[in-house]
């Protein structure tokens, strides 16, 4: 049968697939966040697949990538908890999540004499 | 003994899959949420099996860490899931 | 190695962070004195660390901790980071010195959000970028990444409008899951070579299917977050929304960032996966940045948002090396001539449009508002300014002796010498390109108001210095950078070959603006609506759609996923042919 | 001894593995969400503790089985709470409704 | 058996996956998530990473959750005008053939992994002894590569800046979070008060293993920050105000600490960062407990958000 490590290799990179689809196709900031998350988590399991067989020496498996694992999970946190605040903020003020201000393109947009210095 | 552990949590597992056909069917946010709790008491159980079938008992702490967290993630969605009224019932304090 | 002139670059990174450690503690009426010692000291570190490399005649190297690579970490200062930390730290001292009356602190004692945010998150960029050129580590770099996004969309958002806040937002998503792509690269290279280092990976990377992705996603990851086109959806409102002492961040500094690790990857990582089919399809995005980002800055009506979309130009023109650095057999990229015109520009650039932006600012902070067409007696009003705007524009137009230039002539050497000469016709059509958005905003602010112009308020005379000084750096930057080039390609800018290239440049650009800007440049030629413009408006109509679509989501990630594809076929081939 | 304890142990945590299956039947069974969740909080809880109970015998040391012991309870007072808080905004959201 | 557990989980996360990115509300979306993260820690621990399975536990299944969930109900009005913005089915395609194509070059690349598989293992096990630590992750992430961690817990001290940045003007200085007011004699407040004795104890033994087991500060930190919140949502303590000197101080606390026994490893061992040879773990131990609260009141704090009242006078 196929070893845990393809296995959850592969899985990987399904996850990644996955969550590029959502990224791309789901209007929501929210749901791109999410997908976000999923891209991430399945980039970590690639990476936890690498340091699980690199088990050796005594040790069941490659310290270096799980520690640098952790960082990681950390970091996409602190970017996760940032996209939620910008995006809640964003709401706050316009009452819309919308990720798109194409319906007034960038020369209406220009007519409109808003401070912005 | 370790293999029967591990059917066990083979068992278990496949009994949260089951479960977790709720979070497809909902109807409702609550039904979900259950779901996952089943999940975390399910997944609970599943840990310390596979941390004894393989004697690792550094794995209990995963569990112990899993059974915070998840009470933790329940509350939140209590709070966020609970109607605003829920929060002015109990009227304003200091 | 990890003896004390070398300890420089550890402080080079740590400095700027302590100094927003401190701020953080000392609260809104100190960070800006905060801001200043640190500056001061990290420009001492900077240019002490850059007289050891001068010394030493050989990269520098810091092992963190004494543990080597593989297993630790090493800081590494070449002279591409250097030469760019020198840049950097001369644009961080002069952005903070145009905003140094724009975000004093309250008078009041009360702290407040803008200031205090402002004078951290210009010391958290530069404490980043500083880590993005001496970290020898993939993963550090990536965390660095990370560090420039976290404190760069703040930035865009800094006067809180749904708007900004919107283009923040993008700007965040999509810088986010550029770095994913980067990430994921690394991660496959750990799992082929076992190191994240980028000196052993050099020696270890072979051309091969996990190589492959990992370049190709790798490249296409910083590309997102380097804005080239058509990866630039977040960066022209994001650009011109910002406060113009952020955008002056945001434009001169924060971008180089990852352009600098696309730099480091190509050249330091994998000079023997990536193609030379790949990096002509690199500087082909160029090329089309310079098309479409000067078409559409040609077209707009708001003077940030032409110098955001200058931005996307200018861009292009940091990937237009690729391709030159290839040695005479096409096989691999070598460190010669042509990287060195890459940091060139990339310096004159960061100068130049961060002087740029600032004199914009400063315009639009003393009329009220950016309106090209209504900006009629600015330049008596407020001469100064002008001057360092016309100053910066000539910088980025590559007249001697400006940076660009001696850039320009380096790659026009190397197009030459590698018989490419369709770079040749790119970079002398992006000069008159650039002189064409001169033009227009120049012949609109020399023109003679039908009102007196009033003004809101005086710019400083601090901040008019800055933009200026930044201005004129960018134009001198040649005479500067004279040490380790050949003086005799410098030619003496008054001879007569010089002014009448400058003049055909200016003329051709002049025609440009004519034929492509929404309005008329003079009140006759809007009487006389002759046919150039009758045939180059719906043109440049084209180019603006052409920009709206790649902006949008949707197609800006699927453009994104293609490109990846496009890059990891490129190089496969370049194997199997 | 060792055999009898192992008895135990099977014993254990078959009876939790089946109060497992006992919740899920419930939670996709039962007609509506309130009954959903009685079923499931009691069964699972009760699921668990009886693999904890069975797992006992196995702990090498004591601090492994206060921890075992920690678990248990934190799972008894979160899931009763959260339960119970569920529950009264279930309710309340339908007066909302109303 | 084992390969039996492992096809259950992978296919399970993929489903689970599925959902979270096609699930028709946000919020159903976020619970599906939170499943997933707990079942990720199950992948981590039969990939033997304890110390990866801890964090993923408490971060994954736990902060974000709670983070999102509370995202997703306050947007939800916000999302049948969003959803309206669906891309074309031609694009819809594209993206899918597209993320399609991007999975199948990676698996073509995890199979293509060499075998045997580079690893680092071997150096840390000969080095793991002049750290003084026992557990080689915690080796790695304090000595080896300590830069990492010191940068990581800089990350987390920008996100909080940058959340902050968001205050709107008038808040600033203020609190984040609306003020909780459950009943004192609820459920809320009784749990709030019971759960967090077991959780400090729990937190801190988990960090004070850390040196030796898997486990560490940053897994500790999170469940201390997880019961600081649960107080809050339950209305037994406010948030803190975010101009407050000792508020500030605390944040700084362990970088600045990091960063302190960093400059005297240049003196007393040579290089930034560098530990002198008998006192490495008493200063990777100082490292760990002097991030603590750094760690706790950031994590804490990047999930409450930006302030959103002034402060009371």
């Amino acid at each position: 049968m196929i070893t845990a490590a393809n296995l959850f290799g592969l899985c990987a990179a399904a996850l990644i697939g996955l969550g590029l689809f959502g990224l791309i196709t789901n209007p929501h900031p929210l749901r791109k966040i999410l997908a976000f998350n999923i891209i991430g988590s399945g980039v970590f399991l690639l990476f936890g697949v690498i340091a699980y067989r690199g088990a050796g020496a005594g040790m069941a498996a490659d310290p270096v990538p799980q520690a640098l694992l952790i960082t990681g999970i950390v970091v996409a946190f602190s970017a996760t908890a940032l996209a939620v605040a910008l995006l809640l903020r964003l709401h706050d003020e316009t009452g819309s999540a919308s990720l798109s201000a194409e319906a007034t393109d960038t020369e209406s947009r220009a007519e409109q004499d808003t401070p912005s210095s | 003994m370790a293999e029967f552990l591990l059917g066990s949590a083979c068992f278990i597992l496949a009994m949260v899959a089951l479960g977790l056909l709720r979070i497809l069917r909902g109807p409702d946010d609550v039904d979900r949420m259950m779901a996952a709790q089943l999940l975390g008491t399910g997944g609970i159980a599943i840990v310390l099996l596979l941390g004894f079938a393989t004697g690792q008992s550094t794995r209990i702490n995963v569990a112990l860490t899993w059974a915070l967290l998840a009470a933790f993630a329940g509350l939140a969605f209590v709070k966020a899931g609970s109607p605003p009224a829920a929060d002015d019932a109990a009227g304003p304090e200091a | 190695m990890t003896e004390l002139g070398s300890l420089a670059l550890v402080l080079a990174v740590l400095l700027p962070f302590l100094g927003v450690l401190a701020g953080l503690v000392l609260g809104g009426r100190n960070v800006r004195a905060v801001a200043l010692i640190t500056i001061l000291a990290g420009l001492a570190v900077v240019v002490s660390s850059a007289f050891s490399f001068v010394q030493s005649a050989q990269p520098l190297t810091y092992l963190l901790g004494a543990w080597a690579p593989p297993l630790g970490i090493a800081l590494r200062a070449d002279g591409l980071s250097v030469a760019m930390m020198l840049a950097v730290a001369v644009v961080v001292a002069g952005i903070a010195a145009y905003a140094w009356s724009d975000f004093a602190p309250p008078a009041d004692g009360v702290e407040k959000r803008a200031p205090f945010m402002y004078w951290l998150l210009l010391l958290a960029v530069w404490g980043s970028l500083n880590l993005v050129f001496l970290s020898g580590d993939l993963f550090t770099l990536y965390v660095a990444l990370e560090l420039l996004t976290f404190s760069g969309v703040p930035l865009v958002c800094l006067d809180g409008r749904g708007e900004t806040l919107r283009s923040a937002l993008r700007y965040l998503l999509f810088a986010l899951a550029g770095s994913l792509l980067y990430l994921l690269g690394a991660v496959l290279l750990y799992g082929a070579y076992g190191t994240l280092d980028i000196a052993l990976l050099a020696g270890l990377v072979r051309p091969g299917p996990i190589a492959w992705t990992a370049a190709a996603l790798m490249t296409v990851g910083l590309l997102a977050k380097t804005a080239l086109f058509p990866l630039h959806i977040w960066l022209p409102p994001a650009h011109a929304g910002a406060p113009a002492a952020g955008s002056a961040i945001l434009s001169a500094l924060v971008i180089k960032g990852s352009w600098f690790l696309v730099v480091r990857l190509w050249f330091d990582v994998m000079p023997g996966v990536v193609t030379l089919s790949s990096a002509q399809l690199l500087a082909a995005m160029g090329a089309l940045a310079i098309l479409v980002g000067s078409i559409v800055a040609l077209r707009q009506q708001r003077l940030k948002l032409l110098v955001a979309y200058s931005t996307v130009a200018q861009i292009g023109y940091l990937f237009l090396m690729f391709p030159l650095a290839f040695d005479a057999s096409g096989a691999i990229l070598i460190n010669g001539a042509a990287l060195d015109a890459g940091v060139l520009q990339a310096s004159a650039h960061a100068t130049a449009k961060a002087g740029m932006f600032m004199a914009a600012g400063l315009i639009y902070a003393s009329l009220g508002h950016d309106r090209i067409a209504d900006l009629a007696g600015v330049a008596r009003a407020m001469p100064i300014t002008v001057l360092a705007f016309a100053v910066a524009g000539l910088a980025l137009m590559g007249v001697v002796p400006s940076g660009a230039y001696l850039a320009k002539k380096l790659l026009l050497d190397a197009a030459g010498e590698s018989g490419q000469w369709w770079w040749t016709v790119v970079l002398q059509g992006g000069a008159a390109f650039t002189a064409g958005y001169m033009v227009l905003v120049l012949v609109s602010v020399f023109r003679r108001p039908s009102v007196p112009v009033v003004l809101l308020k005086r710019a400083s005379r601090l901040s008019e210095a800055a933009a200026l000084s930044l201005a004129v750096c960018s134009l001198l930057l040649a005479l500067a950078a004279l040490g380790p080039v050949p003086g005799d390609l410098i030619s003496n800018p008054l001879a007569p070959k010089e002014l009448l290239s400058t003049l055909a440049v200016v003329v051709g650009g002049g025609l440009l603006a004519f034929g492509l800007s929404r309005r008329s440049l003079s009140a006759v030629a809007a009487a006389d609506d002759g046919y150039v413009r009758r045939i180059m408006g719906p043109a440049g109509a084209v180019f603006e759609r052409m920009d709206e679509f790649a902006r949008r989501w949707t197609s800006a990630s699927v453009l994104l996923l293609s490109l990846a594809g496009l890059f990891t076929w490129l190089m496969i081939k370049g194997v199997a042919g | 001894m060792s055999t009898l304890l192992d008895a135990w142990t099977v014993l254990a945590v078959c009876a939790g593995a089946f109060f497992f299956m006992a919740g899920t039947a419930g939670l996709l069974r039962f007609p509506n969400s309130l009954a959903r969740l009685h079923a499931l909080t009691k069964a699972d809880n009760l699921g668990l503790c009886l693999v904890m109970l069975g797992l006992l015998p196995q702990v090498t040391s004591l601090l492994d089985g206060i921890k075992l012991f920690c678990i248990w309870i934190l799972l008894l007072l979160s899931g009763a709470s959260v339960s119970q808080l569920v529950a009264r905004s279930m309710r309340l959201g339908e007066e909302a409704r109303r | 058996m084992m390969d039996w557990l492992n096809l259950g989980l992978a296919a399970l996360i993929l489903g689970l996956g599925i959902w979270v990115v096609l699930a028709r509300e946000a919020f159903s979306a976020v619970v599906g998530f939170i499943s997933y993260g707990l079942l990720l820690t199950l992948v981590w621990v039969q990939l033997s990473g304890v110390d990866v399975a801890l964090t993923e536990a408490a971060i994954g299944g736990g902060l974000t959750g709670a983070l999102l969930i509370g995202a997703a109900s306050r947007l939800k009005r916000t999302e049948n005008a969003v959803s309206a913005e669906q891309p074309g089915t031609a694009l819809k395609w594209l993206a899918a053939g597209l993320s399609a194509a991007v999975t199948v070059v990676l698996a073509v690349c995890v199979l293509a992994l060499p075998e045997p598989a580079p690893t680092r293992a071997a150096e840390v096990a000969a080095n793991i002894d002049s750290t003084g630590v026992g557990n080689p992750i915690t080796a790695v992430l304090l000595a080896f590569r300590a830069m990492d961690t010191l940068l990581e817990a800089v990350v987390l001290v920008f996100a909080l800046i940058g959340v902050w940045s968001l205050t709107p003007d008038r808040f600033w200085a203020g609190r984040p979070g609306n003020r909780q007011t459950a009943d004192p004699n609820g459920i809320l407040a009784y749990i709030a008060s019971t759960l967090p004795p077991i959780g400090i104890v729990v937190g801190l033994y988990i960090f004070w293993i850390g040196a030796d087991y898997p486990g560490g500060k940053f897994q500790g930190a999170t469940i201390l920050a997880a019961m600081w919140l649960l107080v809050i949502m339950a209305g037994l303590v406010d948030t803190p105000t975010i101009s407050r000197v000792p508020l500030r101080m605390a944040l700084v606390l362990g970088p600045l600490v990091f960063i302190g026994i960093g400059f005297l490893g240049v003196v007393s061992a040579g290089a930034f960062l560098a530990y002198p040879i008998d006192y490495a773990k008493p200063l990777i131990l100082t490292i760990e407990f002097a991030l603590m609260p750094t760690l706790t009141l950031i994590l804490g704090l990047l999930l409450l958000g930006a302030p959103q009242r002034a402060v009371e006078s």
